[in-house]
């Protein structure tokens, strides 16, 4: 019982302090936080001038195919307030079917080659596709196994002509937020 | 008009020839054409009565008195017909259906597995038919009780058919082997029960009125003590209650109508099971004035019934057994409309002021459109299962059909149709009927709220159970239809192999048709409809009253307090038409991009797609709806005990179950944690029946000992009851 | 001019996906993101129009038919309910409004087992299993309604709260709480977040959005939008019969440019404060564990029975 | 005392083989029940399987295969049994542990598909690292085949897979499979759940599309010191823990240790890495909750802990830090700030972390979902955090073998007790409880809420984070103590290397964020890895959380449901989320 108007007398703190922080000027707002007794959590965001400066709506599907998860976390970043991609009206989408854009992580591993056909297959045209990561590159220090494979024709090509490739190990999000810009303009 | 000697003689001609022709003739094909042919002809003349009747005031009648010796004999004894509108409205309702049935079968017949009993099917379609005809237009008791005696032998008859299958080939579980055995005997039993009690209702009646004629009968209600009235109406419920599966007595229905032939299913299941509500109309209404206490009990069992028979519908997975779950459901909706019409039936006098009379002519009018519609989309329905079963080599099992839509485009989409109706959809009537339903209950608060009432309470309550029982019905046809008609295969290409290549024929095909386009018609022109069930409303309620509408098209039930109730159809459906247009168009105008190829599979997360396996099944479908209703879910007994209640004369191989009825119905077979719905009703009736058969040695033991003194003591003692009885009734 | 007031629900229509844009900004605000314009859901649906729509091989003709269904249903409701002004195409009762919303919930969910995926047939069990939840919950605030004003008609209902004005409506405690009732029915019809995350990327809590997985560019675009009309329609409806207008409103009569004007920004205020109270309550409660859906639902039943006991035992 | 324990048990003679850290006890067996009398023996005493590492040593001097298995001894000592495949008669197999610990069994599958060696009962079949494009016959980890070979035969393989029916299930049942692709963005593995409602009633597992051959790889193309390179890429999100692991079993085999200020460097690595992941996992469970208001605070939490990754290691996810010898750092971070950056950022993690345990429709959605008992938690060998959740308060190789900066600073040990003993004691104490060494304690578990559900699991990471955060505290203040940052401190190995014998082996362990990770790697001629086994924690808490996901206790199936334990499909996100187990650690 205690606990639980405790945790509602959080709630609508926080409410509070991010009402306050809307509406009240920099100065009063630090002097209401400070009265709260609260240590509100403040951040830069990043600014991308070239990426705010056009609307757009872009669904972003994701394909793992055997990437050492560290490329995943940077793309799970994005979606923080830091970095906020939905900001830029770029969205992740649960479904192959809704989205624009292929991002692909990791080397191509010969186990993965039929569910990432299908995941390309499922998606409607314009479809894009971009190469996250170094791995997703040449492979990367995964290059010479036998466990991986050269990318399906089909796959290769719509990066090579309507994609991009994005390196770094993992990029950082902000890299890959410039990525994803490099593949809307090239058409 | 039409003279309703000549009505008679022309049905008893057509069907008696058509009923005699196949028995004589067995080995010739032709003959069971043309006792189809014969049923056609009967039927269509009883479907054209509505249309030839006479005025509502100016009914016809007939009297074939008997031949001179039996007269002498019997003095009574007369046969009596009467069509007013109540009569011609179920008539041509009969004769409409059975017509098209009639048509369907020409065509449906041929199917394979009809092959050994086609000419038998004919034959008792004929007596069937004719009997059911007769039930509706006979003016006298002694006639109606045989008339229902034939109607119960025929189709009897007909609920041999699944066991007489299944003596000759396999049947494809032991379960519905033991089912296909007993269902008949079920249905036997429980038709002369219900026979019994309407009997005992009637004859108590006609000793009041002293004659057997309904004129007379109709005559006494005036006159009649409310204790003995009570008693009449409690008899007659029960008798009537049981013949068309109220609940308690729910459970004959599911088991015998899927063992009967599903041509003639439309029918049997569609109409005749209603001869019961018209049986109601006529006593409660016409041989008794209503007391409002009745009306709260009817319709206590009516919303009890809807929502009983949907919960069980949404558990089996077997389509007829589904369907015929959802007949029960919505006579249970049917008997709603009565029981507010009871209530507010008695006129001005206690509960209703002056809308009294408005309300009781909505609950009727709503009752008998739901009756129309009911037997519209429930025969639709019935005969799209008719096709399915011709057309998958019997199999009816939904869990193991899907995607019959790609493969059989026109059944699948008139069942659709069925479906939407059913589930209570605009534009489709079902939709009429259940609006009429609910402003009929809406309604029936007003007067309510301005007494303070407890009747209050049932009517919302029953309010409740009756909407969630249409929701219940909305989720059992996406069920039925999702996991049976769309989606891709669930069977594996072994089972499938045996299955039609094509759709049904062109006969089957438009008689579907026909009925989906009544469907949508039915749903498209309210006001006409009502205007035309007036008439017989004016009839149960000896008076006239109209519903009208301002237009044919649009239904608006003006009424004092508050604004008119309208019931919009047309204008909204060209609003959502002309939206569907709009979007179309804009799709068109942004111009997709082309050139992405057609997924072969639907997306499931990059993994090869195994329809057989992967695609939601019914139980699983259904888990979350029955897991918030009552405990009925239950593992099933693994280890079945042997029992000894067994039905006698079952086949051979067919194992005795727990108990006589079949209560348990699996839902899901898995090992972890298999899943069983209970038919509760069943399994407490198995209980009784059960101890009866227990005690049954003793108590015939000591009753039947071989004794002439004791038999002829019991003699006495019956005729004494008798005795003492008839003079209670007659002197009070 | 009233005649043309009747298709004032195509603005609904219309402004459906910006409503939706600024209940998204909101909650954006309060998560101390920026987030996406409140028109990025316009950009969204246009650029999805503009991609094929794709279709599996085991679909049939009613998936495909099924985006168009949910639209025009959806946008059938629009223009049959007043939004600012009372004038509307047809008049129509409360139980018109359930049986279609029921009936879009029922054809998404055929669609939804029409494609054959697993998470279809997940999707439309959800569906058809709030569904019931929420009708039975509806009907008795119909009941209620039936029973305060003896009219389920929703343009009658609408004109008596109106009558009543803000301060009367205080004095009903009925009223509140059948607002409530209709409120946490709404976010049960809705899907909305205790009964289901709108936002969610897990297959497996997901029941509106599962049988949407299906669906690819226009049909998409339709659905999208379809759900959000359908948001619109619901809040408008909670606004426009617990939330009465003010008086300088004039919804009855006012023809003129002012008066509409006002009437218009008066329901917009309305609106935005719905959007507030629902960006609020979204973000302070978590999603409910699939079993406790029945919890809200329940809630909103037994505060319709209360406000049914109140009006009969308070008549005045 | 092991020693006596195992000499009385062995039908045959045990052979003792000295190691160079006294921790490790090596010991032979050629005998195959020998090793399944051991295992009961192991059982029993309580001792928790590490590793199980298959070896190709038929063209080394014994000419079989070998299986190494290695225990850990609850008294802080490593066991390691090899047992050589001697049986002439069975070449490819060996009589399974599995009995007595289960946790073995994925690792005979990869002893299955990678070496073909396989159970002597023959009730294996199919391992789950290859899938339908490699040849049935190909087993890549026998040394012999080189990569060129190997690719050559895979592209060779035209075997396809008969399309035959599927077999359905029972009436009722569905197989739903979710991923390998997914709807969110987590990586690729797929879940088979069987159902017939909402209930899941049995889960099945695919993994393995991950597979990178990575193990190979090692072999091939690495050297003892460029494997780290490798090595920090098999799991993104525990990078430094596997680098460390693997620079541990090099400088093991070298018979080394690196200077105290690495030793500390890599210690606050180490807990950085589970201060970001722990708070990221619990944002991830908490969105999983719809519960945003909390979820993307607490993201931009996780979100600044990576960025102080990078201005202290110069990499956001903490990679090319680790050296065999040492550490390498590229600039001089600020310390103190760093310092306040960490505690400032746990102040606010723990409130809103407090937020999210308080709340009660929280908590209803977290507790009794997803409960692995301590029973199973023992029987499958779980490890890390989800056992420690489960009641095995000390279960944690910082404890059990504390090594590096953890056995040269007790207050360290002090502070991860803390963790766990509360939840041993079942007091929460108050800020001015005298008990705990660190008298302000904000998060900390109750006994009584350790059921092993999703609640004790976030619960503990809350708590952990806190240990974490001081224990960073205290290696920051140490590291300001040191005179000269040394940022580049790699002892050089090359010459320590040369002087060992070929075909030893070292061990690496760590108590990674997800639980502990084992490096087993066997020096070949030169300076080249003749075999690297990696043991990412992933590998035994997969069944782990199968069994926390289905329905348990069958018997009470018959009396009546409420006794069930069950969860629903819409839990599994949420639970598989508490568990955040690693695909690409487990595929390898």
């Amino acid at each position: 019982m205690k606990n639980s108007r405790n945790a509602n007398v959080t709630v609508l703190r926080l409410f509070a302090e991010q009402l306050a922080k809307l509406i009240l000027p920099e100065s009063l707002y630090k002097r209401v936080s400070e009265a709260m007794m609260s240590n509100a959590i403040t951040f830069e965001r990043l600014r991308l001038p070239e990426l705010s400066a056009k609307k757009r709506s872009v669904f972003i599907r994701h394909l793992d195919c055997g990437s050492c998860n560290g490329c995943e976390i940077e793309l799970n970043a994005l979606s923080n307030p830091v970095y906020d991609i939905e900001r830029f009206g770029i969205k992740f989408e649960s479904s192959p079917r809704h989205a624009d854009i292929l991002v692909m992580t990791g080397p191509f591993t010969r186990n993965l080659e039929e569910a990432a056909r299908l995941t390309f297959e499922a998606m409607p045209e314009p479809r894009r596709v971009i190469a996250l990561g170094d791995c997703a590159a040449d492979g990367g220090v995964f290059k010479d196994s036998y466990a991986i494979r050269a990318r399906p024709g089909e796959i290769d090509e719509a990066i090579r002509e309507k994609g991009v490739y994005i390196p770094g190990c993992p990029p950082t999000p902000e890299e890959i937020l410039k990525g994803i810009l490099d593949v809307l303009a090239k058409n | 008009m039409m003279d309703p000697k000549l009505f008679f003689y022309l049905i008893l001609g057509a069907f008696g020839a058509g009923f005699v022709l196949p028995i004589v003739f067995r080995r010739w094909r032709l003959a069971t054409y043309a006792s189809l042919v014969l049923a056609l002809a009967g039927s269509s003349i009883a479907g054209a009565i509505w249309f030839l009747q006479p005025a509502p005031d100016q009914v016809g009648s007939l009297v074939i008195a008997p031949s001179c010796w039996l007269e002498a004999k019997l003095p009574r004894l007369q046969l009596e017909i009467r069509i007013d509108a109540l009569s011609a409205f179920f008539t041509s309702l009969v004769g409409a259906f059975s017509t098209l049935v009639a048509l369907y079968s020409f065509s449906a017949l041929k199917a394979p597995h009809y092959k050994e009993q086609r000419h038998r099917i004919a034959s008792a379609f004929n007596a069937f038919v004719w009997s059911t005809i007769m039930v509706v237009i006979v003016n006298d008791v002694f006639f109606l009780i045989a008339a229902l005696e034939i109607m119960t032998l025929a189709f009897g008859y007909l609920a041999l058919h699944k066991h007489s299958l299944y003596l000759k080939g396999e049947a494809p579980t032991r379960e519905k082997k033991y089912e296909a055995a007993i269902a008949p005997q079920v249905y036997l039993i429980v038709s002369h029960t219900s026979t019994a009690f309407l009997l005992a209702s009637l004859l108590l009646l006609a000793i009041k009125a002293n004659s057997l004629s309904f004129d007379s009968l109709r005559a006494a209600s005036r006159s009649l003590d409310p204790a003995i009235a009570t008693t009449v109406f409690l008899l007659a419920l029960i008798g009537l209650g049981i013949r068309a599966g109220l609940t308690p007595a729910h459970f004959w229905v599911s088991l015998v109508h899927p063992c009967s032939p599903t041509t003639t299913h439309a029918l049997s299941l569609g109409i005749a099971i209603k001869v019961a509500i018209y049986l109601m109309l006529r006593v409660f209404f016409q041989f008794l004035s209503p007391q409002p206490w009745w009306g709260y009990a009817v319709l206590m069992i009516g919303s009890v019934t809807a929502l009983v028979n949907v919960w069980y519908a949404i558990a089996s997975h077997d389509l007829k057994v589904a369907l015929a779950y959802h007949s029960i459901e919505n006579i249970g909706i049917i008997i709603i409309g009565v029981g507010v019409a009871l209530i507010y039936a008695d006129g001005a006098s206690s509960t209703g002021g002056e809308a009294a009379g408005w309300i009781t002519a909505l609950a009727l009018v709503a009752s008998l459109y739901h009756l129309l519609n009911h037997a519209v989309f429930k025969g639709l329905l019935y005969l799209c299962t008719g096709a399915i079963e011709n057309l998958t080599n019997q199999t009816v099992d939904m869990e193991r059909l899907g995607g019959l839509i790609k493969l059989f485009p026109w059944t699948s989409w008139t069942f659709l149709v069925g479906a939407i109706s059913i589930s209570g959809f605009p534009p489709f009537n079902g939709f009429v009927g259940e609006w009429l339903t609910i402003q009929a209950l809406l309604n029936g608060l007003t007067p309510l709220k301005a007494n303070l009432s407890f009747g209050m309470v049932i009517v919302i309550v029953s309010m409740l159970m009756l909407v969630a029982s249409f929701a219940l019905t909305a989720f059992c046809f996406v069920k039925i239809a999702g996991t049976g008609f769309l989606g891709a295969p669930r069977s594996l290409e072994r089972t499938r192999a045996d299955w039609s290549k094509n759709d049904v024929p062109w006969l089957m095909r438009s008689v579907m048709l026909l009925m989906a386009s009544f469907c949508l018609l039915l749903g498209l022109v309210p006001a006409w409809t009502v205007g035309q069930l007036s008439r017989v409303v004016a009839v149960i309620m000896g008076g006239v009253v109209m519903l009208p509408g301002p237009s044919a098209l649009e239904l608006e039930l003006v009424h004092q307090p508050g604004a008119p109730i309208l019931m919009p159809v047309v204008v909204p459906l060209a609003i959502a038409l002309a939206l569907g247009i709009v979007a179309y168009a804009l799709t068109k105008i942004l111009r997709p991009a082309k050139g992405t190829a057609v997924p072969e599979t639907p997306w499931n997360g990059g993994t090869p797609y195994e329809p057989v396996n992967m695609q939601y099944t019914g139980a699983a479908l259904s888990y979350l709806t029955r897991s918030v209703g009552p405990a009925s879910s239950k593992p099933p007994n693994k280890q079945k005990p042997d029992h000894p209640a067994v039905a006698p004369g079952i086949p051979d191989g067919a194992e005795p179950r727990i108990g006589y009825l079949p209560s348990e119905m699996e839902i899901s077979r898995s090992e972890t944690y298999p899943q069983v719905m209970v038919e509760f009703f069943r399994e407490t009736y198995n209980k009784w029946i059960d101890w009866t058969l227990r005690n049954s040695e003793t108590f015939g033991d000591f009753m039947q000992n071989r004794d002439i003194r004791r038999y002829l003591f019991y003699i006495f003692i019956a005729n004494i009851i008798a005795l003492v009885l008839f003079l209670a009734v007659r002197g009070s | 001019m009233t005649k043309l007031l009747g298709f004032q629900g195509l603005l609904l229509i219309l402004l459906a996906p910006c409503m939706i844009g600024v209940l998204r900004k909101l909650e954006a605000w309060l998560e101390l993101r920026q987030g996406p314009g409140i028109f990025q859901p316009y950009r969204d649906i246009v650029k999805l129009m503009r991609k094929p729509a794709m279709r599996a091989r085991t679909t049939s003709r009613l998936f495909a038919i099924t985006p168009y269904v949910l639209f025009s249903v959806y946008g059938l409701l629009c223009l049959l309910a007043p939004v600012f002004h009372r004038a509307t195409l047809a008049s129509v009762d409360l139980i018109v409004v359930i049986y279609l919303l029921g009936m879009a919930r029922f054809a998404f969910s055929l669609a939804g087992l029409d494609a054959g995926s697993s998470f279809g047939g997940l999707g439309s069990s959800r569906q058809m299993f709030v569904h019931l939840l929420t009708e039975i919950g509806l009907v008795l605030v119909i009941i209620a309604l039936m029973v305060k004003w003896n009219t389920v008609s929703l343009t009658a209902i609408f004109d008596k709260h109106w009558e009543l004005g803000y301060v009367n409506f205080l004095a009903e405690p009925e009223l509140i709480l059948l607002a409530l009732s209709l409120a946490l029915l709404i976010l049960l019809e809705s899907a909305r977040i205790p009964i289901d995350n709108p936002a969610t990327h897990l297959e497996l809590t997901m029941s509106h959005k599962a049988i949407a997985l299906e669906y690819a560019g226009r049909d998409l675009a339709l659905i999208e939008w379809a759900e959000m009309i359908k948001l619109g329609f619901l809040l408008t409806l909670l606004g426009n019969l617990f939330l009465p207008f003010p008086r300088w409103a004039d919804p009855m009569h006012s023809i003129g440019p002012s008066g509409l004007a006002l009437a218009f920004g008066g329901y917009c205020a309305k609106l935005i404060l719905l959007l507030l109270l629902l960006a609020f309550w979204e973000l302070s409660q978590p999603k409910l564990r699939l079993r406790s859906i029945i919890g809200p639902s329940l809630v909103a039943i037994v505060l319709s029975l209360t406000a049914i006991i109140y009006t009969i035992t308070l008549r005045k | 005392m092991i020693r006596a324990g195992l000499t009385e048990i062995c039908r045959k003679p045990i052979i003792e083989l000295p190691r160079r850290d006294t921790n490790e006890l090596h010991f032979i067996t050629e005998d195959g029940d020998d090793v399944v009398k051991l295992a009961k023996w192991a059982k029993e005493e309580g001792f928790y399987l590490c590793t199980m590492v298959a070896n190709d040593e038929r063209f080394l001097e014994d000419h079989v295969f070998k299986l190494y298995y290695v225990f850990s001894a609850s008294d802080g000592k490593l066991v390691i049994i090899e047992h050589p495949l001697t049986d002439p008669k069975y070449p490819f197999n060996y009589a399974s542990i599995s009995k007595y610990f289960s946790s073995v069994i994925p690792l005979e599958k990869e002893a299955l598909d990678l070496f073909g060696l396989s159970p002597i009962d023959n009730t294996m079949n199919q391992g789950f690292v290859l899938h339908d494009p490699y040849p049935p016959d190909l087993f890549p980890l026998r040394p012999r085949r080189s990569m060129p070979d190997i690719i050559k035969r895979i592209e060779e393989n035209k075997t396809q897979v008969s399309k035959s029916e599927s077999i359905p299930l029972p009436e009722g049942v569905l197989s739903l499979p979710v991923g390998p692709i997914h709807a969110g963005i987590i990586e690729a593995g797929q879940f088979r759940f069987l159902i017939a409602g909402e209930i899941v009633e049995d889960l099945e597992l695919r993994l393995g599309y991950k597979h990178r051959g990575i193990e190979k790889l090692f072999q091939t193309q690495y050297s003892l010191e460029e494997g780290w390179k490798l090595a920090e890429r098999i799991s993104g999100d525990s990078s430094f823990a596997h680098s460390m692991a693997y620079c541990q079993a090099v400088e093991s085999l070298a018979g080394m240790e690196p200077g105290a200020s690495a030793l500390h460097w890599r210690g606050l690595f180490l807990e950085m890495e589970r201060l970001h992941n722990h708070i990221g996992d619990v944002a991830a469970m908490v969105h999983d909750m719809a519960f945003d208001l909390a979820a993307s605070r607490i993201a931009v939490l996780r979100e600044k802990s990576m960025q102080l990754n990078a201005d202290l290691g110069g990499h956001r996810l903490l990679r090319n830090i680790n050296r065999p010898g040492g550490v390498e750092l590229t600039r001089s971070p600020n310390l103190s700030e760093a310092s306040d950056r960490v505690r400032e950022l746990t102040d606010q993690f723990l409130s809103l972390g407090k937020l999210v345990l308080e709340m009660p429709a929280c908590r209803n959605r977290m507790i009794m979902t997803g409960v692995l008992s301590l029973e199973q938690a023992t029987e499958l060998g779980a490890t890390g955090l989800v056992a420690r959740a489960s009641g095995l308060g000390k279960h944690d190789f910082r404890l059990r073998h504390a090594k590096g900066v953890y056995a040269a600073r007790p207050e360290m040990l002090a502070e991860i007790n803390a963790t766990i003993e509360s939840g041993e004691d079942g007091a929460l104490r108050d800020s001015n409880g005298s008990a705990s060494p660190t008298t302000s304690r904000r998060a900390q578990v109750l006994k009584e809420e350790l059921r092993g559900d999703v609640f004790a699991r976030l619960a503990f990471r809350i708590a952990e984070v806190e240990t974490s955060a001081r224990i960073i505290e205290i290696l920051l203040r140490s590291l300001t103590d040191f005179e000269s940052k040394q940022l580049h401190e790699v002892t050089p190995l090359v010459e320590s290397l040369r002087r060992i014998a070929s075909f030893e082996f070292g061990l690496g362990y760590v108590e990674g964020w997800r639980g502990d990770i084992m490096y087993w790697v066997m020096k070949g001629p030169g300076n080249t890895i003749f075999r690297c086994k990696v043991r990412d924690p992933s590998l035994f808490n997969w069944p782990a959380l199968v069994s926390a996901v289905i329905l348990k206790d069958q018997q009470s199936l018959e009396e009546g449901r409420s006794s069930l334990l069950e969860n629903l499909l819409a839990d599994f996100p949420l639970i598989n989320k508490s568990f955040n187990l690693s695909c690409s650690g487990n595929d390898l």
